[in-house]
């Protein structure tokens, strides 16, 4: 599921839908991204989040479809917030249930991955000096490049139980 | 075609959004960021490095190299940086 | 923080108080382990879980502190249930926080693929057939291996953002 | 020294835990198995494959070689399934 909106989420409630009533989930894995109050050097007052309308949702199910082709999930949930969020405030939760934890895992790590370099939201930090627009990082490109090994390549095992 | 800018282009331009119509040689991405950016220093500014823009068209990430149509919604935006 | 229980336990207030009024956290990682109602082909109806007490406390706090030790992290947990449960009931919960979102993955898939080779718990499946022991899997063996690399070796990159 | 046995081990033993007194010749682990399966049929069927029996001295993992003295809780165990 995916959901795109300006209000907080309750992430207990959120996650324990995923797993309600399913007795053929052994493992749910999920991250939550947050704001932090420092930026390098630079102390954050808030994060602004622009989104591109209509091609963020559509973008975020393409993703959500590739987990899904990828790995045997039972369920999977992608919200993510956009508008002025402030330091400790969450951002982003995405999360896969599936049998197995390495399915789990690896769908969990790739949502993330792929939604950092591919989902059109864009963060404006407040600091003392105004505001700056993030720079995207080399490093997130990298991550996400990871999973475009083919599948055999990949150096998990995922066949490991729940 | 409507034409789109997000975040630090969005802010460059100065507008959000805005109807650009269709003229002869102008069938690619490329040559719309061409046309804009003789028409005003705003675009130049917004479009200088190349290589650190973004397109969508319809909503779908394209190169410069993509065609381009009348009923088309067009989208320059910087790398995201969202998650 | 470790955790061995045999009362149920609330996955949002957990990963909740794990982040809360910190502003240096940039990403959250959990996972959660669920009785399934299958084990290969037999119908599952209970499961016992049967620990070691005292050397169970232990095993987990040393398995927390190395991985506190490898990554960065602002909070971990582990909270792991024994007794009898049923199809769909949690068992064990993993989570990490860290400033940076691969320091939180790789600690928390690190804290679990450690927990199911190394802390001393033992599932006793119930069907039709009887109780039944579950065997260890050669596949917990080799993803628990897998955190034996050193850390240059790691095929991941640590310093993506959040 | 105290004995313990977890899951499918304590099964067939029968019992969860037991007072062993410390005798010469009994200087490791392994030798208190090989003490244990000569006293009784039961230890023997649940130590029948070595390589499938998990020991714990003083609540840390350690090998067959491992010495053991008066004071030690000694556990045996299967290889371990939580998570």
């Amino acid at each position: 599921m995916i959901r795109v909106q300006t209000e907080d989420f309750d992430l207990g409630s959120e996650l324990k839908k995923m797993t309600h009533k399913q007795t053929t989930v052994g493992g749910l894995c999920s991250f939550v991204g947050l704001v932090r109050d420092m930026a390098g050097d630079a102390e954050i007052s808030a994060m602004t989040l622009e989104h591109y309308p209509g091609m963020t949702e559509k973008a975020l199910a393409e993703i959500d479809a590739e987990a899904c082709e990828r790995w045997p999930l039972q369920a999977t949930l992608i919200i993510h917030r956009f508008g002025r969020l402030v330091p400790g405030d969450q951002i982003v939760l995405v999360a896969a249930a599936s049998a197995h934890r390495e399915a789990a895992f690896e769908a969990c790590h790739f949502l993330i991955d792929w939604l950092k370099t591919k989902a059109p939201f864009w963060k404006l930090e407040a600091t003392a000096d105004g505001g700056k627009w993030v720079d995207a990082r080399d490093s997130d490109q990298s991550a996400a490049r990871r999973w475009l090994q083919t599948e055999k390549d990949k150096p998990t095992n995922k066949d490991a139980a729940e | 075609m409507k034409v789109l800018y997000f975040a630090s282009v969005r802010e460059t331009i100065g507008i959000p959004e805005e109807e650009i119509e269709l003229l002869d040689g102008m069938s690619t991405v490329r040559e719309l960021m061409t046309w804009l950016k003789q028409k005003d220093g705003t675009y130049e500014r917004a479009f200088a490095e190349d290589a650190l823009v973004r397109v969508a068209v319809n909503q779908e990430y394209v190169t410069l190299q993509h065609p381009i149509s009348k009923d088309d919604e067009i989208a320059f935006f910087p790398p995201v940086t969202g998650g």
